[in-house]
């Protein structure tokens, strides 16, 4: 990337001063204890998770023990939540039987709140780890699934006749025309999902955790410390920003065909 | 090799074909002609198994056609959406080729001559969204050259393409075809590339189409663009099968007739 | 501001109205015994007596009804005395105890694990153990914290798992945890499905601990006095009949409770107060002191604002 | 047609029935601890119950009103604002930090600050939800609309039509498809919100409400039958809004079926 | 009242069309021949203002096309991705008319007296997806018919229909374009064509396209199809643009030339 491309892309976030600067006019304006400024809350950051040695990119114990095992489940979370919902999708989405088999065995585990079903997963599950992951992986795969399951019902007609006609393997079919043609729909679904992971994993450090970023946030809360309720909230915010832009780079590169079809001027 | 028994095609309670009788032998060339909207795409999607039709039999080589059979080629009217826009020509034109179990290096190579036999050998690189009509047609027809079906399928391959491009892609899939005995049924509007291109013209009514005439082409020899077309037979069938043509036309338009 | 759930704020419907300010009050509640007083008032007609008009919100704890009391929704709240002072010292608001309700009695509040767990026995074994808390911050982590210090075990934060008093069962089961502290009715159950008692953490330093009262912000206080005054008069005629009559008490747990009549009858209850006492409440803020709960010393005279009369 | 529905139901039936069999005989073999999950036949007893129970259908009617408005909202908001951005190419640049900013922040960390910016319950239950349910529809909203065949956009262009026109008459219609499947999505999430606002945050009424009463009186049975009546409101909802879809968008399927 | 001045294109780094001018008058229908790929929609897509050529100018009544220009139609090559699926033959011709200050009755009429012109009055009520190739190419001709453009461009737009469709949607185009006094700018492959409908036939070589001819048509008055072709003018034309054509694409393919 030449200095102009990095330049350019730093301009894009024109947005994050102006919003910074509304957001500690907002809070200055309401003094409330609820809404801490902006400038407090990056101050508190620092202190919790970035005062740490140099060697360690800043990092404090308090930040690696806390982010470390969080971001694992994170992803573990993520990836078999994707897996699982684009296997399933293309499942129901390419047999209309299949789906109506499992469709209100889905639709209604769709709905359910993931807390509601802890003590399911304590059942199930032996030990803390794997219950963690199974509410990620619950919460986190129906926008991959569902929209798995729409891109793959809905693919141009005439490509799957051409496929047809030329005889193409079941296999050959799935894999060169139906996933590259409900592509753009499964990677919304994985964006919806890759943010969602975050959110979950919150959830998940809420109930019967003694650390990760949800327990301390929820640590913060019942303690009323709200600069650092906060400072949670912006760690998450800046996460989810980081993880997004990370995921739309993987996309451009996949999704490359697709962007440079679909422009007009 | 190929035999249609009563084919009927009703879209619901549309009827598009009417009990169509035909049967094309192995090796033949059988063009279709017949006014817009009188059934030929829906015949060719009932032989192709894309549709089910509402009534009568399919039969290939004296089985029923059930689903879509082997060794099938299809050159689709709307060639713009028969090409996968995520592939470039070159894969859009190879990815059949795994079927006929050749490496990939092999199947490249064949999709590349292809290419180069539809005058695109310098556009392999593009993708369907980069090419004018005119040239994802004719990566569509060499897709299903390519592939060397039994049976080929052309649904008014050569529309978007100028008259010299056109000629030559005649002569191509002609020399081709007969090249590897493979069979045809093409769908033109065209009256000269009808009878220039085929062993048998039929022409179909206007809707719900069914079978009018079924005219065999006794032209001399392998065709030659200029002196084939010169030929006495030529003309004659030529106006032969355009007098048919319109006589199923006559009534279709409210415009002032010219005759 | 405006009670919430469309509750409208006529007084039409009272015939002793003695220039109340507010004759309709939502009054937040928990779903356990401590709250029960509001219950038998609403009940016999006690508030009504007074021209009150009294709804409960059922709050799911002190961290979110604590912000409903400063914003509004809420004009009462049964609040726990450990996360109130907490939250008057961090300035989430200022607030006023306008009445004591319940305080620990022997048995109230246990901590619990596996039957066939020999390497927990009792409190002296919960070094370096997970504990089960239903709320971080509150009266469960100071009350196992001290009852281990008397055992000689220090406990570290990090060894509290907050999770729903209904999950750790589950939990203890499966090894998410090693201990729960557990009220009824999960002692009860907890017992039957294989759980032993291993200390009960209100005896000791914690005998008798003052555990919640009825809370109101100070800025409600100042603005209502006549509301406030006819709240505690009614609330104090509950708060009689609830520390004398068990049977009162039985009667309501199963109406915003899902404690059935036969659990209510068999489980071992806190006593109902009847009396706001600085000094007893003065205690709850010392012992925080002492375990880091609170930075500063904190004079609770401050928040508290006793009933005129009696 | 009804065969159709019919068979739908049907099988949608046997698969549900499959899985409630399945998880009573576990229970009954011991395989899942039934002291902690009742059985499957318990769950349904009380559910059953629950129907016609006065109280909980009045916790539930609070809830499903808090749910309607929340998704009504949502689409409200999210929709426009997702044709705006997946329009402009621009604006989605200018404003995508602070959505992929927002977007992972956990309404239930939320919930105290939502408590004291809305008076009323109803209003920081939907704004809870709202929240959490716009992200759905913008993403599939600005995906769908990027996904809209250009030549569609060029032929009312090239009639004149402004870019508000081009909008309104081809890329909502083209791309409604897919934002009606973000909106199935937010319609669950708008459920679930709702429901674990009520269980954290209390309040007077409302289905979550129920469950933390439940939960005081440990009575596991009662609080899976109410989740069981969410999940089957979740069930209620999708077929609803399928329907619609299948109505209004019958030229998509139609023309976009697997092959017949 | 249109001017191309050394219009230039490229995508990216593929030169598509090089300095072409041209100048069209008011009234005047001007046919542009060319082989496929040498650039004639990129010229088209250039002069309706959806894409920004590189290079040159466009002017319409002197003034510089920025956006694209009011009163005009254009039927695409690629119909079928133009019609919208969701919305019936009837309303997809009526759709535009909204910009023309009709109400719904006056639409509504109009459009189906459009459709019956080009033969499709009693398919007003199907969707796209219910058609023919033919039908939906002649659904977007009556589009853009209905909407009386001062300007109205065509690429290939009687490519999918039979010829004696073909020749009277010609004459309909004519007719109407005459009646209300439209200026038209119409690509196809066919030389005929071409010469028969144009009063001005432009003929682009091979990419990128650049104007290598520019024949006025004199042939008189209203234009038959029968008297028409028979004339000896017509038959000099029309071998006149055909080698003006094959110049161009002589070395286009590797095929052996028939000539
Ligand atoms: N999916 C469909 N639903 C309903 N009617 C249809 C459908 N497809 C085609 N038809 C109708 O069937 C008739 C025949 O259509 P078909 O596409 O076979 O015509 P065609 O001979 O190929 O015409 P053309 O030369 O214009 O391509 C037409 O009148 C058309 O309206
Ligand atoms: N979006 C694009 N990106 C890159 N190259 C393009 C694009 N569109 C067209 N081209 C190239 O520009 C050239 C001219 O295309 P154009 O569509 O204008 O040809 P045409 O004269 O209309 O051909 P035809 O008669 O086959 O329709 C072609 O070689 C094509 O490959
Ligand atoms: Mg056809
Ligand atoms: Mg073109």
């Amino acid at each position: 990337m030449n200095r102009k491309g990095f330049a350019g892309r730093l301009a894009r976030l024109w947005i994050v001063p102006v919003a910074l600067v509304l957001w500690e006019l907002a809070t200055r304006v309401a003094a409330q204890p609820y809404f801490p400024a902006p400038s407090s809350i990056v101050v508190r950051i620092q202190e919790l998770w970035f005062s740490g040695p140099l060697t360690r990119v800043l990092l404090t114990d308090a930040a690696i023990e806390s982010f470390g095992p969080s971001l694992g489940r994170l992803f573990a979370g993520w990836v078999l939540a994707g897996l699982a919902g684009v296997l399933l999708g293309v499942a129901i989405g390419r047999s209309a039987k299949l789906a109506d088999y499992l469709d209100p065995i889905l639709q209604f585990g769709r709905a359910v709140p993931p807390p509601l079903l802890v003590p399911i997963f304590f059942a199930l599950f032996q030990i803390g780890t794997p219950t963690q992951l199974a509410i990620i992986v619950f919460g986190v795969i129906w926008p991959v699934l569902l929209n798995t399951a729409d891109g793959c019902r809905t693919v141009d007609r005439q490509y799957l006749e051409t496929a047809r006609v030329f005889g193409f393997s079941r296999p050959d079919v799935l894999r060169r025309v139906v996933l590259p043609a409900a592509m753009p729909k499964i990677f919304a679904g994985l964006r919806l999902s890759l943010s969602l992971a975050l959110i979950l994993m919150v959830v998940s450090e809420l109930v019967g955790s003694t650390s990760g970023i949800g327990y301390g946030l929820l640590t913060a809360q019942q303690n009323f410390l709200f600069v650092d309720v906060w400072a949670y909230i912006v760690l998450l915010g800046v996460l989810g920003f980081l993880l997004n832009a990370s995921f739309l780079l993987l996309e451009s590169r996949i999704l490359a065909w697709h962007q440079r079809a679909r422009r007009t001027i | 090799m190929l035999e249609l028994v009563d084919l009927t095609h009703r879209y619901g309670t549309y009827h598009a074909i009417d009990r169509i009788n035909l049967t094309v032998k192995q090796g033949e060339v059988v063009c279709v002609v017949g006014p817009s909207g009188c059934g030929k795409s829906t015949l060719l999607r009932s032989i192709a198994g894309l549709i089910k039709p509402t009534g009568g039999r399919v039969l290939l080589d004296g089985r029923p056609v059930e689903s879509t059979p082997d060794n099938l080629a299809v050159v689709f009217q709307d060639y713009s959406r028969s090409l996968y826009p995520w592939l470039s020509a070159l894969a859009n034109v190879s990815l059949p080729l795994r079927r006929r179990g050749l490496d990939r290096k092999a199947r490249d190579e064949a999709a590349m001559a292809a290419l180069t036999e539809v005058g695109l050998g310098t556009a392999a690189a593009k993708f369907p969204w980069e090419m004018s009509g005119g040239m994802q047609q004719r990566v569509s027809i060499a897709r299903a050259l390519a592939y060397r079906p039994k049976l080929l399928l052309m649904d008014e391959p050569f529309g978007s393409v100028d008259a010299q491009t056109r000629e030559e892609l005649e002569d191509l899939v002609l020399r081709v075809c007969a090249h590897h005995g493979m069979t045809i049924l093409l769908i033109t509007h065209d009256v000269d590339e009808s009878v220039y291109v085929g062993d048998r013209v039929v022409v179909l009514s206007k809707a719900p189409g069914t079978v009018t005439g079924d005219l065999t082409v006794d032209l001399p020899g392998p065709r030659d663009q200029i002196r084939t077309r010169e030929l006495d037979a030529f003309v004659k069938l030529r106006a032969d099968v355009g007098r048919m043509v319109r006589g199923m036309t006559n009534n279709n338009h409210h415009e002032v007739e010219h005759r | 501001l405006t009670a919430c759930g469309g509750a409208d704020t006529n007084t039409g419907a009272s015939t002793t109205d003695n220039g109340l300010e507010k004759t309709s009050l939502t009054v937040g509640i928990i779903a356990v015994p401590d709250s029960a007083p509001i219950q038998i008032a609403i009940d016999k007609g006690f508030f009504k007596a007074e021209g009150l008009t009294v709804q409960t919100s059922i709050e799911a704890g002190g961290a979110t009804a604590t912000p409903k009391l400063v914003a509004g929704q809420l004009d009462v709240m049964l609040g726990n005395y450990v996360s109130l002072f907490s939250a008057q010292e961090k300035g989430v608001g200022k607030f006023k105890v306008v009445a004591d309700s319940y305080q620990a009695a022997p048995d109230n509040f246990v901590l619990m694990a596996k039957a066939d767990d020999a390497t927990i026995n009792s409190a002296a074994d919960l070094a370096g153990k997970k504990i089960a808390v239903n709320t971080l911050n509150a009266i469960g982590t100071l009350a196992v914290t001290a009852t281990a210090k008397v055992a000689g075990v220090t406990i570290e934060t990090g060894q509290f798992a907050p999770m729903p008093l209904p999950d750790m069962g589950g939990a203890l089961k499966n090894g998410t945890v090693d201990a729960i502290w557990v009220a009824e009715p999960f002692i009860s159950a907890n017992s039957q499905q294989g759980a032993k008692k291993i200390a009960d953490t209100m005896s000791g330093p914690m005998a008798d601990f003052p555990i919640a009262g009825w809370v109101m912000s100070d800025d409600f206080v100042t603005k209502n006095p006549k509301t406030v005054a006819a709240f505690q008069r009614a609330l104090a005629k509950a708060q009689q009949l609830a520390a004398s009559d068990r049977k009162a008490i039985e009667e309501v747990l199963p109406k915003y409770t899902k404690i059935d009549q036969a659990t209510a009858a068999v489980i071992a209850l806190g006593v109902y107060s009847t009396t706001l006492s600085e000094a007893r409440l003065q205690r709850v803020a010392d012992t925080m002191k002492e375990y880091g709960y609170l930075q500063q010393g904190f004079d609770v005279k401050s928040v508290l604002h006793a009933p005129a009369a009696g | 047609m009804s065969r159709l529905i019919g068979s739908t139901v049907l099988r949608g039936a046997v698969g549900a029935t499959g899985l409630l069999v399945v998880l009573e005989a576990a229970g009954r073999t011991g395989l899942i601890d039934t002291t902690f999950l009742p059985l499957v036949s318990t769950v349904l007893a009380r559910a059953a119950e629950l129907a016609v129970d006065g109280e909980f259908l009045a916790h539930a009617f609070a809830s499903a009103e808090a749910w309607f408005w929340a998704l009504a909202l949502t689409i409200a908001v999210a929709v426009p604002a997702g044709l705006l951005l997946g329009v402009a190419r621009p604006a989605e640049v200018a404003a995508r930090p602070l959505i992929e900013f927002l977007r992972p922040i956990p309404s239930v960390a939320l919930i105290p600050l939502a408590i004291m910016l809305f008076q009323n319950q109803l209003h920081m239950r939907m704004s809870v939800a709202v929240y959490a349910a716009t992200w759905p529809v913008l993403i599939n909203t600005i995906y769908g609309v990027r996904d809209v065949d250009p030549l569609a956009k060029e032929t009312l262009r090239s009639f004149g039509f402004g870019p508000g026109s081009v909008v309104l008459r081809v890329v909502l219609p083209s791309a409604a498809p897919f934002i009606a499947t973000g909106v199935r999505l937010a319609a669950s999430v708008a459920i679930i919100l709702v429901v674990t606002a009520e269980v954290v945050a209390g309040g007077i009424n409302g289905i979550g409400i129920f469950i933390n009463q439940a939960g005081s009186g440990n009575r596991v049975d009662l609080m899976i039958a109410a989740t069981a009546w969410v999940g089957l409101f979740g069930i209620a909802v999708n077929a609803l809004l399928v329907a619609a879809e299948k109505r209004v968008f019958r030229w998509h399927h139609k023309r976009l079926a697997g092959v017949s």
